[in-house]
């Protein structure tokens, strides 16, 4: 009999409306890193929270067992004093509280009568240290990068006593190299003996790292394979259920020589007056995918929200749209434009997650679901109906808060928002983050369409195969600067990153072409 | 594909159970209230559910309905305001003055006392929208500003009596015929209004509910319409406070509903920084919130001085707190982005039928007070645990 | 240490001879005590004192804050309208132990050394509140209105009118079909309980017990609703100009005219006399449960429809066209 | 390699500046009490910044520092409380029948009080963390309830006089000799703190701040504490109520600071699933949180009450709101998770210094309420542009 550290037998688990795990089997076999893949919404995260007693046990039927031994958590705390911590796809930090605080919250040393804070910030160092991360222990959370924040959280759990390491999604937000710590770190724990369970719709990560997967498909168990008798492809089918033959079905179309977008000279500072964009200057043409590469923190988000008017700082420099000098302030100025800006962080910028689908989605595009400055009802549900069947949206109904659905279905919604307001110039900010492989598909036929209506689309990414895959034309940033361009013919990995690690630019950025 | 069409209809059946549930939790307010009046009127011997009560209630309720109406929009958007009172007392006192010391009219004197409030509304507005100062502090302050103001304008005295006009608006009804005449009106626009919107929905290729759904609902509306219509008549008609709540209602529940300014403060109220992001103009939506909470305190402050028919130094104290607590009683999230102005109408009833009937009891003052606070917590509650 | 001197350099610094009073006012959110501040103010200017006052919008703590500051200013003078007699001692204790005489005005401050005290006794107001209706309504039902619920002086209303009513009561001659209080003395407040208690009763009440004029005015409201204003008798107190003109128009049936320029002159000139450290006189003394102060008491006078022009208006308390303003000329009675 | 390198020079700037940024902010409110010191004093003619007055101040600040204190936990910990006032007048006014109607000693009274508020304070968190009913009814609720329970047992009766050693709490001076070693000893414990912990984090390799700040720091605050110990023993000596504000003061900063409990709440009010999902037991820490709101209103009740010498059914009316004003005016943030007991502290002394500085200088009661209210919304507007 082979030793499992984990199995959980014929989990089912119902939310109101919804069953989101369907009698799942799931075993883990000490030791190995386990991968878990599927769609968005097919029930990854619940099985986790299951297992860490976020759903206390009598909240849902079946079974778990821990070295073979059955156990019932009736709280997180159990499940941590049985070894198991989990890092949430949904950060878990307290943005007001420094780093040392936030990882050592919940564990013994702050459970001490006395806190004693130089230790914790000394302990905190170390950790620190040891896992290659130069960030003072006494800065606040909410100061941190998302990426930062992403590792701190990694941190956190490995500060506890750990046997089975759950990961939900941990490399969303993380930069290259950030990624490679991480990759560094759970090989070190396999080799001590720890049991990592991987959750990520990033599959080059998932085969290069994990020793087996299980695959879930609405609720289901689909198959648990050992590594070595799967490819990627095999993944994707049995995630899907179909198959999917490319992955970036990117289609040559035709790119119209006139320059909706010219920006020139564009300079940004932030509220304290520091330069954070410095002279800037690109165009974008009608019909066209125009990628922006770089490392998480180069600038791009900033950019494009200051461009859309949503930034608080100083800004300089000429916005031309459609070659008329344009002056945009705030968002609505920009919405006029045609602008469309979805955010990378669709929670916080892009929805209101306590109201429903049909509201999310005319939010910005009331005046034509309007008769009379009067609302139309019947009108609005129509258009949203029209516009998320388009997108393949999968919602229990659309007046459903989109807080409960899985993030694919989320980003559906934004992008839905915005293609209502029939944008001339649609921003995608990382719009495939935390996204399914099918999700992201659907996408990029999205992107095609729009580009062939005559949109211009700017992606900025921090994915390079989804850039090289999916761009006419590629600009590359760092530190705030345009590093490098490069058709999409010219497009390499290693020149990309050569220019967004600030490297000496090999292509000196040229405004026209 | 089959797969696709399978969660369709999967989609469909949850359609269902999510929406009956949906209606339940906005039919517990009412149970709790259908509760309060069965109990009250066992131990009033029906006394509690007679017409003349009912009238009261209906009267009685006005002042902080209104309030209550205003309020769940500041609250739905996400702030808080702590003035009312204070401004109900002294736009009260504004119209008095005027009229009882210099003779104004009494159109005038309404108009006055809307637009004064309105105006210090804006006033907060701009420092809770422009000056980013927590509306909590600014009406706190509010709250001191315009009890002194008031204080230093009366000079402390008891301003009556109004004139028989201005008496008229809190103190007359609406008699027998043009009463049933409105019940009418009403229902026939509510008939109207659900047949088009069945037509629309239907050409448009929409999902309509069974028509048993629909007309069900028009006609238990209906008939509430014509029993409330009747029961007033067989008093002194309906009361024009009431009508004036009425009124003030549908207006606001249609602008909170059916116009871009609602949709605006519920997404603003859900999520500023997304709202920010959507092209919403955060600081002019928020200020337009305070511009009308303070007219409509301008309202209510006209009703009470015509209630009383006169203006004293400490009208409205307090009422803050009764018009914050209809809002929640109503489900109104004081995180903001959440809440309902027919919510909040009924949480003002159950406030005032708790007074009301322990007042009519003839309870003692200290059980009143120990008995409105547990209901206050019960009846939140009951709401609270029925949505889960 | 400069706890000798403190109180000195006010009067070092010129004017030596200028005398200070401190008057702490209980609240300004009733009408009457705007008045009793106005004509304190003036009586005390005319006999050559400056005046500051203080009001403590009802909160008795901040009342303390406020005499603990005037006494920190050096006043050669204290008067205090109580907004709770019993809640004082400790800064009349400072006060004394700064040699400042203090002067208790309308209300008794108990268990302390004061100086004198000038007052209408508030029980007495209660049994005239309560003599007056029984004797316009000597068999019937009574509905009781008390003022605020945390106000003490309600509670001394109350026990005056309990004191004429009980007797009746207990004979059976007076039914009391309610008692309710009204809360803050609000005038809303108490037109919600009168309608409350009109429709629990049917309109069968006779007479309500009200212990002041706002809540009385809120009350006649709820009356004239049901067109028994002025058919139900009903009580008040403090001759509040809307009071005075609903008795002039017969709504209200009477109310209790505390002389207020009476009481204020009156205070005024003894506090200048304690503040010179002159002898007072007084015909009676009380027992404020420490020492035996002396009373000056001031009677309160009951005002109704026959004596309005020979007591609130003969006062110059409100001007005849005021109280008559309401009244068409013809029914007015001959102008004083 | 050399990027990593590069970020984090520029986060350690950013973070630096930060820090710098965070110290002026809590400097600013203490640049708006100097400011009001020295607008008062110069309407005054010095009157406001005298020993006595400092005294009288320090004292009339102390009930409401006292409801402050806990009020910050509330709010920190995401909730509000809204009962205090009437909590304060409650167990005061038990206090009272216990030590007046029934002879019990002073010792036990102020126990009694303590538990009492203890008890109730854990009846209101009970609903609000087990039944997750809003704490903003809840408190309301208890607000009514605990008024009425107050009246039913006085019978609306003030109840006084209290004995002498009960009188002594509020109104008693710790005398010079005892006041200077209390002051020396707090400044040697003090300097003894820095050191030890410089050292310490020394040992364990921690970056510390210069030694001219750390040093400097002590300084300004071993100077502050003796200039207000000479000040206070110019006039009778350190006010007890402001010692105790002072104790408890020191306790909970402590609490908040150092325990596990205090840091749960911060973190519960700043992100409370993420809270949750630390395991950090969410129902329990906000009992606690109500538990010591309530035991605070208890000493607050004794304290006012040996003030007044006389519990009074009125006492502690709407002193929530001045508690809560305190903590905004502080920085505390009322969405939770941000908070400083301290700045509630300076909080509670501005407006305790309006108070007293509007009525030393005799201004007319309605501009009272108009200035205290204007300096309120100005006074937090300029803490947070400063933040900006
Ligand atoms: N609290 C909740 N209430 C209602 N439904 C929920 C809740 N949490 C999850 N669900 C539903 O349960 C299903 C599974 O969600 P889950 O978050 O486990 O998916 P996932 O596989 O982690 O997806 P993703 O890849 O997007 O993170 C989805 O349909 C989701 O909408
Ligand atoms: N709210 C914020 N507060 C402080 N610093 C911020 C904030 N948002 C971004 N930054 C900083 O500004 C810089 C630019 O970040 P930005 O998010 O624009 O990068 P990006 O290239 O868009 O990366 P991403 O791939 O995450 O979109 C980073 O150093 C980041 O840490
Ligand atoms: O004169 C009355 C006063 O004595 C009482 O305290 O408050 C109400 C007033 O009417
Ligand atoms: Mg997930
Ligand atoms: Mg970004």
């Amino acid at each position: 009999m082979e030793t499992f550290a984990l199995q959980m037998k014929g989990i089912t688990k119902d939310f109101p409306g919804v069953r989101a795990l369907d009698n799942v089997t799931f075993s883990v076999r000490k030791g190995e890193i386990h991968a878990l893949c599927g769609e968005n919404g097919a029930g990854k995260s619940t099985l986790m929270k299951i297992l860490s007693g976020v759903y206390p046990h009598g909240t849902y039927e079946g079974q778990i067992l821990i070295n073979g031994k059955k156990v019932q958590f009736k709280s997180i705390k159990e499940s941590q004093d049985a070894g198991i911590a989990i890092i949430y796809q949904e950060l878990a930090l307290v943005g007001e509280m420094t780093v040392a605080e936030n990882l050592f919250l919940g564990h013994d040393f702050m459970r001490s009568k006395i806190i004693n804070w130089n230790k914790i910030y000394a302990e905190a160092q170390k950790w620190l240290d040891q896992i290659g991360l130069d960030i003072d222990p006494e800065t606040k959370v909410k100061d941190l990068t998302v990426g930062k924040q992403q590792l701190i959280e990694i941190v956190k759990a490995l500060t506890k006593k750990v046997d089975i390491l759950i990961l939900d999604e941990p490399t969303a937000a993380l930069t290259e190299s950030d990624v490679e710590i991480l990759m560094n770190l759970l090989h070190d724990l396999r080799s001590k003996g720890v049991t990592c369970i991987y959750i990520s719709h990033k599959l080059g990560e998932v085969m290069s790292l994990a020793d087996s997967v299980t695959i879930l498909r609405d609720g289901k168990t689909i198959s648990t394979d050992s590594i070595e008798n799967l490819t990627e492809d095999m993944i994707i089918t049995k995630m899907v259920g179909r198959e999917l033959t490319e992955l970036f079905p990117y289609e040559p179309h035709p790119i119209r020589n006139e320059k909706i977008l010219e920006v020139k000279n564009y300079s940004v500072f932030d509220e304290n007056g520091k330069q954070v964009i410095q002279d800037v200057s690109f165009s974008l043409k009608k019909g066209e995918i125009l990628g922006f590469s770089g490392l998480i923190g180069a600038g791009r988000s900033e950019l494009f929200i200051s461009l859309f008017g949503g930034f608080k700082g100083k800004k300089t420099g000429t916005v031309l749209i459609d070659g008329k000098p344009t002056n945009i302030q705030k968002p609505a100025d920009a919405i006029k434009e045609g602008l469309a800006y979805v955010s990378e962080d669709r929670k916080r910028y892009g929805l209101v997650l306590g109201m429903d689908i049909t509201k999310n989605t005319t939010l910005t595009a009331l005046n034509k679901v309007m008769k009379l400055k009067v609302i139309d009802e019947a009108l609005e549900i129509k258009s949203t109906e029209d516009i998320t069947k388009k997108m393949n949206l999968k919602a229990p109904s659309l007046e459903a808060a989109v807080g409960q659905l899985s993030g694919g279905n989320q980003q559906k919604i934004v992008l839905s928002k915005w293609l209502l307001n029939d944008p001339k110039i649609l921003i995608l900010d990382e719009p495939t983050r935390g996204i399914d492989v099918g999700a992201k598909y659907e996408i990029y036929k999205i992107m095609n369409d729009l580009v062939k209506q005559g949109v211009g689309i700017i992606m900025i990414s921090s994915e390079l195969p989804e850039v090289m895959g999916m761009s006419d034309r590629i600009l590359v940033m760092s530190e705030g600067r345009i590093t490098g361009e490069f058709l999409r013919e010219e497009a390499t990995q290693e020149n990309i990153m050569r220019c967004a690690t600030g490297g000496k630019k090999s292509v000196q950025t040229t405004i026209n072409s | 594909m089959s797969r696709q069409l399978s969660t369709v209809n999967v989609n469909e059946q949850r359609n269902k159970g999510i929406s009956f549930k949906l209606d339940l939790q906005s039919y517990t307010l009412m149970i709790a209230l259908v509760l309060i009046a069965v109990i009250f009127s066992i131990f009033t011997g029906g006394e509690y559910l007679s017409s003349r009560n009912l009238s009261n209630l209906f009267t009685q309720m006005s002042v902080i309905a209104v309030l209550a109406v205003g309020m769940t929009l500041v609250i739905v958007a996400g702030h808080i305001d702590l003035s009312v009172g204070s401004l109900v007392g002294l736009t009260g006192g504004i119209a008095a003055i005027l009229q009882v010391w210099h003779g104004w009219s009494t159109f005038s004197v309404v108009f006055a006392a809307i637009i004064i409030g309105a105006i210090l509304g804006l006033w907060q507005g701009w420092w809770v929208a422009y000056r980013a100062v927590p509306a909590f502090i600014v009406t706190l302050g509010g709250m001191l500003v315009f009890r002194g103001i008031l204080i230093g304008l009366s000079k402390g005295q008891t301003i009556a009596p109004m004139s028989e006009s201005f008496k008229q608006i809190g103190n007359s009804y609406l008699p027998y015929v043009p009463g049933y005449i409105l019940a009418l009106v009403s229902i026939v626009i509510l008939v109207f209004w659900t047949i088009r919107n069945r037509s629309k929905r239907m050409n448009m290729g929409l999902m309509i509910p069974a028509a048993t759904v629909d007309y069900g609902k028009v006609a238990v509306y209906s008939i509430l319409i014509l029993l409330i219509t009747y029961m007033l008549n067989r008093y002194y008609g309906i009361p024009v406070p009431f009508l004036i709540v009425a009124l003030l209602s549908i207006i606001f529940i249609f602008i909170s509903n059916k116009t871009a300014f609602g949709r605006y403060i519920y997404a603003i109220g859900g999520n500023q920084e997304a709202a920010a992001l959507s092209g919403i103009n955060i600081k002019r939506n928020i200020l337009w919130v305070f511009i009308i909470m303070g007219g409509l305190s301008g309202v209510a402050g006209v009703l009470l001085t015509s209630r009383l028919n006169a203006a004293t130094v400490n009208a409205g104290n307090m009422y803050e707190l009764d018009a914050i607590a209809a809002c929640v009683i109503g489900g109104t999230s004081l995180m903001g982005g959440k809440g309902k102005i027919f919510g909040a109408l009924i949480g003002a009833l159950i406030m005032a039928s708790i007074d009301n009937g322990m007042s009519i009891m003839n309870i003692e003052t200290f059980w009143q007070y120990i008995v409105k606070g547990l209901i206050l917590i019960i009846a939140v509650w009951i709401d609270i645990s029925s949505k889960k | 240490q400069d706890v000798s001197n403190e109180s000195g350099n006010k009067n070092s610094e010129g004017e030596k001879d200028k005398l200070t009073i401190g008057l702490s006012v209980s609240d300004l959110t009733l009408e009457r005590w705007q008045h009793d501040r106005d004509f304190f103010v003036e009586k005390a200017k005319e006999l050559g004192a400056e005046v500051l006052v203080q009001s403590a919008n009802g909160d008795e703590a901040k009342q303390l804050s406020q005499i603990e500051n005037m006494i920190s200013q050096g006043i050669d003078a204290l008067v205090i309208i109580a907004i709770n007699s019993d809640s004082l001692t400790t800064v009349v204790e400072q006060a004394k132990s700064k040699g400042i005489p203090v002067l208790a005005y309308d209300r008794l401050i108990n268990g302390a050394e004061i100086d004198a005290y000038v007052s209408f006794d508030n029980v007495r107001v209660g049994e005239m509140q309560a003599e007056y209706l029984v004797e316009k309504v000597s068999k019937g039902k009574y509905f009781l209105m008390g003022g605020s619920p945390t106000d003490n002086n309600a509670k001394m209303f109350r026990e005056g009118q309990m004191n004429v009513l009980q007797p009746l009561i207990d004979k059976g001659d007076i039914e009391v079909i309610g008692d309710q209080w009204v809360k803050g003395w609000d005038a809303n407040e108490a037109l919600k309980i009168m309608e409350n208690a009109l429709t629990a009763n049917n309109n069968d009440i006779d007479a309500v017990v009200a212990s002041n004029d706002s809540t009385a005015g809120g009350a006649i409201q709820a009356l004239e609703a049901q067109g028994l204003a002025g058919k139900v008798v009903i009580s008040g107190q403090d001759a509040d100009l809307a009071a005075v003109q609903r008795i002039a128009e017969g709504k209200q049936s009477m109310t209790i005219y505390k002389p207020i320029k009476a009481i204020a002159t009156k205070s005024a000139e003894v506090a200048v006399q304690l503040a010179k450290g002159e002898k007072i006189t007084s015909d009676s003394t009380i027992n404020n449960g420490k020492v035996d102060v002396p009373f000056i008491k001031l009677d309160p006078i009951k005002v109704d429809k026959e004596n309005l022009v020979d007591t609130v208006i003969k006062d110059g308390f409100h001007s005849y066209d005021e109280v008559y303003k309401n009244v068409p000329e013809s029914e007015r009675p001959p102008r004083p």
